[in-house]
């Protein structure tokens, strides 16, 4: 009978705590903070909820937020994707935060998704990210496809006179949309079918031999070859290294990526790397004042004058300022109204120029072009001129061709089909 | 064209209406033992890395008889009970239950349907289970999976149960897990085990080691009244024990059949002396 | 006689209610708490005001249904481990796979209602430019034939691994590597986009079940309570199954299988079978899991979920059914306050958790108030402990 | 264990902190030769040197034809310079500088002298900025300056450079240089431009089919591309279409032949990586049963004992590796013996529960790396004689630091079989294994010979780590990566079995790569996955079965 009284007694024990969270004076804006701080991909997210909470600081030095201080509520979701849902619950139920900075993986962002929209949250997605998508309730400002791969495809095939095109990948949904998108971009541009070769691998692929050779042959066809590569994180290194030892410079056959940052290059000796390029809207070797200062604020917050700047931060830097301008505009935190002002806020760049939120919840911005030094730093070769339009729905793709995204009267739908003239998948 | 022919061939003698398909033919006949011998052992071969456990090996065992195995250490007398039981493969040779049943082509549970039970060396029993655990799980029933899900205790295996628990002395201890019983109540429950199971032939491994004096003389009085009914072989060190059960003795050396006949017999044979030089034989 | 008749009819269901000292009479007040529980979580849940301090929140009793349908795995794991000896390492596959199948249910409810307004397809199958539904997804869209399904893959494919291993007598250590590399192996294959399973990301953004809403809170209720039923049932059969002469069977096996194959009993026979059994619980854990956590993902089959889920039985008390369910819900707690307040420090809990438990605890922490119980009962009867020799046996556990 | 864990945490961080504080400089490498001064200050060179450093990027690419055609060799270092990036200019007077990185902050040389120059501050000089496309070009015009070179096989690259790109004032100068060309190798790969030259540009199809005689057997990829293009092009006779295709189908033989040894090559490489991590595993799991899942960590702080002593000896990165090797033993070999003691005695033959404990251990090793070293993965430079490979010919090279992880996989095993040969405690450890009880009795002290035993497979899987850090990231999940296909390795070439884990791991490492190209990566694993648990079934024992009584 012991062991009932233990049960029933745990059960009351969870029960409570979990019901005295429930009601909490509501005199701060709240600020959730959705990013991994443990398991896989904490690498990546811790960096991104210390930028944050670095802008939370900040915001309230400078008086917080319709008079009221801001509170940042972290989470740890650990790397685990139906955690997120399950923490984003918590986040919008139980703290009742006002907004959500959160989400590296596209995967976690899905897992979330149908939370924030069913709870009508607002969240700011920083990353990169394949796009064909687009909620009401979501701002992305990290990337779209067509702000990173197709210019800096554009980049190899005029500057660089690159006719060969190897499209490289992790086997996961950015990477294949992407070279989806890629490729029909490509074939659009004249290129042959035999000219482009597509390979996928798996997560935390090391053994890089046999696709580098493959590469390595595919390139000496006589014709210039560049590499565009989705590769994700921890199979980077092995990946350039096997191309150095293979004695596959970057005169011969470039390769540009889309997944590496100042951060992953920190834990790589670059010697092998320097050369190859990376797409970003972001680099922290821009000389600008705003960046200077940005960088200095950083390593001052995280005491470490060593640590680096990349662009989801930026994109994180540049999604908090404008909820703020958004807040103060709209004069309340409600979701709706938040969502609304947000349409058509500015927000200057780090680097330079002026970020514009579009009617599709994504970022105008420029996008840059930059080559790995040996220090670890990016050399910009080639950046757009002015900046370019997020686009949630690619052109390039037969399923979203006839897709676009506009939240404004009287459309105001995420996928809104120009030929059919409808809206489908909403979850409101 | 010969394929097709050869196909042909085949197809016909699948469907040979005066023979049954192999995997129809029902597996459990009754044991012929209409020549008397229950258990042919020929020919037996079985070598682990170069050593050669058996050696040859040619045993015959009448029905219903009391059989001793005798042997040093490695003579392979208890090789050939894996043999037997279908522990071990051996690499040549036939064993034979009655006429018609290959144990080689067996595996251990079929073995043991057919009715041959076995103890061990060192006593096995269920140690988490209880002394009447063990017995009703050792009961003479079907052992499919689906019968021992819905499995009841019919009145008769009860009293069988309850019998058997009296004949090994641990009725006291009926309730208690097997773990707990000492090594030589351990001894009795497994020979127990080997009672309710009813089988034709026991294999007895060892059976008064760790026994006292009474308890041996008990385990020889039982083992004596059971041949006849069933066939047993024991295998036992303790010649003392050996002499007072034993009709007919068999030795074993290095792998194959030494000498046999009654003890005396045996003790006065010229190779056993010869290897048995200054022990106790 | 009548004595020994009557400790056989100890089994019958009237006696599941009454049984007093034996693991049986944890049964019935174990089931009425777990019912109680869900009776009060659902009815504060739905008949209280928000305002109320009672009310217990959506999100509350989602979090209690993930931790059922993680104590139903737990189950499944004790029934094999704990019982049978046979450490799984791979149930963590069985439940991805009945997750799967409900999940590709719930894709195929959302219809033409996805982001590309295909009437078939799924989102990710437009926007990978597939034609048509593979074949392996046609008839999901039923719901009897998707449940059908949530016991049917992970069944067979228990019962293809289990005969081959078992048939061959791999054990032990081995075929705890063995179901590792099954379930590495699928999460590699899951991975794919190939396999037409949405890849790393899954399945995801479901919008109903058998036409109920899945945001609305009756049905999140509704599931909730049904998991607790599920759990509940799956518990009873469990029970009566390991109180059958076929549980003294399988604990036989665990304790001597060899003996058990010189008896008569075909053991590979009972471990498939038991295995399946033993999958089939998982998956229905993974069905029901599903649809409460709104996504499934090939992460579900990484190995390293799958040794958690030891752990969990491990800290309970393995061999004891209620130790599984009492492990997976105290980790499980403890993991949500903990990764909430360090997050570092969660890791370092649970590798701590590991090691203390497997040299102090082997019987886990019902182990601990079984032999706190002994304890204080000592003085009383002594007679008690001969008489319950199954609750010792049931938790003795040597693998 | 606690006390354990806290004594390494600190012996940790007592190594950690010197090495915090030691900055990290690169080595000097990039040496400025010195150069002919007096064509380098030529007013006509100092003005296009100016022009230099006020173009944009892409418009750099005359001024440096412009210089290579007037400077000649004279220019070799400026390229140079301006390859590494090392080229700066002073913004004052727009005087090009070299700027390298030293012990003691940068070093400012005259770029053509070497001379060295007093400091700048960071706001006086402007790095000049190279690309892709100016790498390119300056290492084509270094390649025509090494026409001349003293040293062969740069004379031989700088040809093979120009393959690609024949115009008529490199085969002129090609040409020049042929006739006072002694080596055999340039005389060769120069005849072999000359003859791509004249199969282009000869009118004659003698002069054709002579030229396609020449290139047949080259296995230099710009002829193979050059046959095909012949072969197929209507602007050459049918014959010579056809010789051209015979060529190339002779060429394309060969090619796929090396193609196959190349493959064979990955193969093993794949291999002996395989081997390193398994066969620590194979003696604690093999040999004591003990089933280590915190053996991908100990990898992981070999990795990481690499990465300390590198971070400690920022100079000597070329030596840091034999330094690594015996360091990583030790600690690798320290923690596994703290934790059998502190662990794994007290689950004797219980192998199941020893698999929970050490996947515990693991956990804690893996956050304690994480919280000592930041979850990011660690920089681990390779040696120079590490990085790249021996070219054997044009379509087979081998890399460098695969063929040194192969030797040394080698290596590794032959001594470990030695050590369980020959020493007194590979007697011990075999007895042990065979008949614990037996070996007890005798006077073997099982309790030590366990906590060696242990040593020793921890310590090999250290070493793993060390070579691991030259292949892969150096992370906390290093360890992670290999534990599964470890295992693997282990069971499919038979438990307690050294050998088996060679044949196994090499087998393995082989079937994956030749599945690869079929199948991909990723159902090239998983296919060899299912072979494995397939194989399992059919032998449970695995390749090399433990035989006899000793294996029930």
């Amino acid at each position: 009978m012991k062991i009932k009284k233990l049960v029933s007694g745990m059960a009351l024990a969870m029960g409570a705590s979990m019901v005295s969270y429930g009601a909490l004076a509501a005199d701060t804006i709240k600020v959730g903070v959705l990013h991994s701080l443990s398991g896989t991909m904490a690498i990546s997210e811790t960096t991104l909820k210390d930028t944050v909470l670095m802008m939370v600081e900040e915001q309230n030095k400078k008086g917080g937020l319709l008079g009221k201080q801001l509170e940042a509520v972290v989470v740890d979701p650990a790397s685990n994707w139906p955690l997120f849902a399950e923490k984003a619950r918590e986040l919008l139920t139980k703290d009742k935060v006002d907004v959500i900075f959160g989400g590296w993986t596209s995967v976690s962002r899905k897992s979330v998704l149908p939370v924030i929209e069913e709870l009508n949250g607002l969240m700011f997605y920083p990353v990169q990210y394949e796009g064909e998508e687009s909620s009401k309730n979501v701002f992305y400002t990290g990337a779209a496809p067509n702000q990173q791969a197709i210019p800096a495809v554009d980049y190899l095939m005029n500057e660089l006179g690159v006719e060969r095109w190897v499209l490289a990948g992790t086997d996961y949904v950015y990477p294949r949309t992407t070279n989806k998108i890629l490729e029909a971009y490509l074939k659009a541009k004249g290129v042959a079918d035999s000219d482009i070769m597509i390979n996928y691998t798996p997560f935390g692929h090391s053994d890089w031999q046999s696709i580098v050779s493959d590469v390595k042959k595919f390139g000496s066809k006589g014709k210039k070859t560049a590499v565009v590569s989705t590769i994700n994180g921890d199979a980077n290194v092995p990946f350039y290294k096997e191309l150095g030892n293979q004695g596959i410079s970057s005169e011969d056959i470039p390769v540009v990526a889309f997944s590496v940052g100042e951060e992953e290059l920190s834990g790589i000796d670059t010697k092998p790397l320097v050369g190859h390029l990376a797409a970003w809207n972001y680099f922290q070797s821009v000389d600008s004042e705003a960046n200077e200062a940005f960088i200095t604020n950083w390593k001052a917050f995280i005491g470490n004058p060593k640590r680096v700047t990349n662009d989801p931060m930026e994109a994180t830097y540049i999604g908090f300022n404008m909820w703020t301008q958004a807040v103060k505009k709209a004069g309340t935190t409600d979701v709706d109204a938040v969502e609304q002002a947000m349409i058509g806020q500015k927000s200057p760049n780090l680097t330079g120029g002026v970020a514009v939120m579009n009617k599709n919840h994504h970022l105008s911005k420029p996008v840059l072009i930059g080559e790995i030094q040996d220090d670890g730093q990016f050399e910009v070769v080639w950046e757009t001129e002015g900046v370019v339009a997020g686009d949630a729905w690619s052109d390039f793709l037969p399923g979203s061709k006839d897709l676009i995204s506009d939240w404004t009267s009287p459309i105001k739908c995420g996928n809104y089909n120009t030929v059919t003239r409808t809206c489908s998948g909403q979850n409101f | 064209m010969s394929a097709l022919e050869n196909l042909t061939a085949e197809g016909k003698e699948l469907l040979r209406r005066d023979q049954v398909w192999p995997f129809l033919m029902p597996k459990q006949q009754a044991v012929d033992v209409s020549h008397q011998v229950i258990l042919y052992v020929e020919g037996l071969n079985l070598s682990f890395d170069g050593f050669k456990a058996l050696n040859d090996l040619n045993l015959y065992i009448n029905d219903g008889e009391l059989r001793c195995l005798i042997g040093a250490n490695g003579a392979g007398k208890t090789t050939l009970m894996d043999v037997i039981t279908g522990k071990t493969q051996c690499d040549s040779g036939t064993v034979y239950f009655g006429q018609n049943h290959n144990l080689l082509e067996r595996s251990e549970p079929e073995i043991a349907e057919l009715g041959i039970g076995r103890k061990f060396q060192k006593p096995t029993v269920f140690e988490a289970h209880t002394v009447f655990d063990n017995l009703e799980l050792s009961l003479k029933t079907n052992k499919g999976v689906m019968p021992t899900l819905l499995a009841r205790l019919t009145p008769t295996q009860l009293d069988r149960i309850d019998q058997v628990l009296e004949i090994i002395g641990l009725k006291e201890q009926r309730f208690m897990l097997a773990g707990a019983l000492s090594h030589g109540q351990k001894q009795w429950l497994e020979i127990g085990m080997l009672l309710v199971s009813e089988p034709r032939l026991l294999l007895i491994d060892e059976p008064v080691a760790g026994m006292t004096a009474q308890e041996t003389e008990r385990t020889a009085e039982l083992l004596t009244s059971l041949a006849g009914e069933h066939t047993v072989i024991v295998v036992e060190h303790d010649m003392e024990f050996v002499r007072s059960i034993a009709r007919t003795v068999t030795v074993l050396h290095q792998g194959s059949v030494l000498a046999e006949g009654t003890m005396d017999q045996v003790q006065n044979n010229k190779d056993v002396i010869e290897v048995y030089l200054g022990e106790e034989a | 006689m009548s004595q020994s008749l009557s400790s056989i009819a100890r089994f019958s269901a009237s006696d599941l209610f009454k049984g007093k000292g034996q693991p049986g009479g944890r049964v019935a007040p174990f089931v009425a708490i777990l019912l109680a529980v869900t009776v009060l979580a659902s009815a504060a849940n739905l008949l209280l005001p928000e305002s109320s301090p009672f009310y217990v929140s959506t999100y509350t009793i989602t979090l209690l249904g993930k931790y059922l349908s993680y104590a139903m795995l737990a189950l499944a794991v004790d029934v094999i481990w704990g019982y049978c000896g046979i450490l799984s390492l791979g149930h963590g596959a069985f439940f991805a796979l009945g997750g799967y199948a409900m999940g590709m249910y719930l894709m195929r409810q959302i219809g033409d209602r996805g982001v590309y307004g295909h009437p078939e397809l799924p989102d990710f199958m437009v926007f990978l430019d597939w034609s048509e539904l593979p074949w392996y997804w046609l008839g999901m869209d039923q719901f009897w034939f998707a449940m059908l399904m949530v016991l049917a893959v992970p069944g067979l494919l228990a019962y293809i691994f289990g005969w081959l291993a078992f048939r061959s007598r791999v054990t032990g250590v081995y075929l705890s590597i063995m179901t590792q590399a099954l379930t590495y192996a699928l999460l590699l294959a899951f991975f794919r986009n190939e396999m037409g399973f949405g890849g790393n990301n899954g399945l995801t953004d479901f919008k109903d079940i058998l036409g109920f809403d899945l945001q609305s809170d009756t049905t999140r209720v509704a599931l909730f309570a049904i998991t607790a039923l599920m759990l509940a049932l799956t518990f009873i059969t469990s029970h009566w199954i390991m109180q059958s002469r076929l549980g003294k069977v399988v604990v036989a096996i665990r304790d001597g299988e060899a003996r058990a194959r010189f008896l008569g009993y075909r053991t590979d026979n009972f471990k498939v079978w038991l295995f399946v059994y033993s999958a089939m619980i998982a998956a229905i854990a993974g069905a029901l899991y599903v649809p409460q956590v709104g996504i499934i993902n090939p992460g579900e089959f990484s190995p390293i979920n799958s040794i958690e889920i030891v752990i969990w039985v491990a800290v309970g008390g393995r061999g004891t059914l209620i130790g599984a369910i009492v492990g997976a819900l105290l980790v499980n707690y403890a993991k949500t306050r903990f990764t909430a307040i360090m997050p570092d420090g969660w890791l370092f809990a649970l590798g701590a958790l590991f090691v203390l438990v497997t040299l102090f605890l082997p019987k886990g922490l019902v182990g601990v108030y079984d032999q706190l119980k002994a304890h204080f009962a000592q003085p009383q009867s002594k007679s008690d402990e001969s008489s319950t020799p199954h609750q010792e046996s049931a938790k003795e556990a040597s693998v | 264990m606690k006390r354990y864990l806290a004594l390494c945490c600190c012996l940790l961080s007592l190594w950690l902190n010197p090495a915090l504080n030691s900055v990290y400089a690169e080595t000097d490498t990039g040496k400025t030769s010195t150069g002919e001064t007096t064509t380098a200050s030529s007013p006509h060179i100092q003005q296009l040197l100016t022009e230099l450093t006020q173009k944009s990027l892409n418009k750099a690419v005359p001024v440096l034809e412009k210089l290579e055609q007037s400077g000649g060799e004279a220019m070799l270092p400026l390229f140079r310079t301006m390859l590494d990036g090392n080229l700066y200019f002073i913004k004052a007077n727009r005087q090009v500088i070299s700027v390298t990185k030293a012990e003691s902050g940068k070093a400012f040389a005259n770029v053509f002298t070497g001379e060295p120059l007093p400091e700048f501050t960071k706001k006086q000089i402007k790095k000049i900025r190279v690309n892709n496309r100016l790498r390119g070009y300056l290492r084509d015009a270094i390649a025509r300056i090494q026409l001349s070179s003293s040293d062969p096989a740069a004379r031989e690259k700088a040809v093979r450079n120009l393959l690609s790109d024949l115009d008529p004032s490199t085969i002129e100068a090609i040409q020049s240089a042929r006739v006072n060309e002694s080596n055999t190798a340039v005389q060769e790969m120069m005849d072999l431009a000359l003859a791509m030259h004249k199969l282009t540009n000869a009118a004659l199809a003698v002069d054709q089919l002579e030229a396609i005689e020449a290139l047949s057997g080259s296995l230099e990829s710009e002829v193979r591309n050059l046959l095909a293009r012949v072969s197929e092009s209507e602007n050459y006779e049918p014959a010579v279409n056809k010789a051209a295709a015979s060529a190339l189908v002779k060429i394309q033989d060969k090619v796929e032949f090396y193609a196959f040894i190349d493959q064979l090559f990955f193969g093993l490489s794949l291999g002996s990586v395989l081997l390193l991590a398994a066969i620590g595993l194979a003696i604690t799991f093999g040999v004591m049963g003990v089933i280590n899942m915190a053996h991908g960590e100990m990898i992981m702080l070999g990795a990481y004992t690499t990465y300390v002593v590198q971070l400690m000896l920022p100079n000597h990165i070329e030596y840091s590796l034999w330094l690594a090797i015996p360091l990583a033993f030790i600690v690798s070999g320290l923690m596994g013996v703290l934790i059998e003691r502190g662990v794994i005695r007290f689950l004797h033959g219980r192998p199941l529960e020893t698999l929970l404990a050490t996947f515990g251990i693991s956990l804690i090793l893996q956050q304690l790396v994480r919280t000592i070293f930041s979850p990011l993965n660690r920089q681990v430079a390779s040696p120079e004689w590490m990085s790249g490979s021996i070219e054997i010919n044009p379509v087979l090279s081998l890399t460098l630091n695969r063929l040194y992880i192969l030797a040394f996989a080698l290596l590794v095993f032959f001594l470990l079989q030695l050590i369980l040969k020959k020493t007194s405690l590979g007697l011990n450890v075999r007895a042990v294994s065979q008949n614990r009880n037996m070996a007890r009795a005798m006077g073997v002290r099982s309790d030590w010979v366990d906590a060696m035993t242990f040593g020793l497979g921890s310590g090999i899987a250290g070493i793993a780590g060390v070579a691991l850090s030259q292949l892969t990231n150096v992370g906390p999940n290093l360890g992670q990566a290999y534990i599964i296909d470890s295992f693997m390795v282990v069971v499919f070439g038979g438990v307690g079995n050294l050998l088996g884990t060679l044949v196994a791991a090499f087998s393995l490492g082989i079937a994956n790569k030749f599945l690869e190209p079929v199948t991909g990566a990723v159902l090239a694993s998983i296919l060899v996955l299912v072979f494995i648990i397939l194989f399992i079934q059919k032998r449970p024992k695995g390749l090399f079965p433990q035989k006899g009584r000793a294996a029930e």
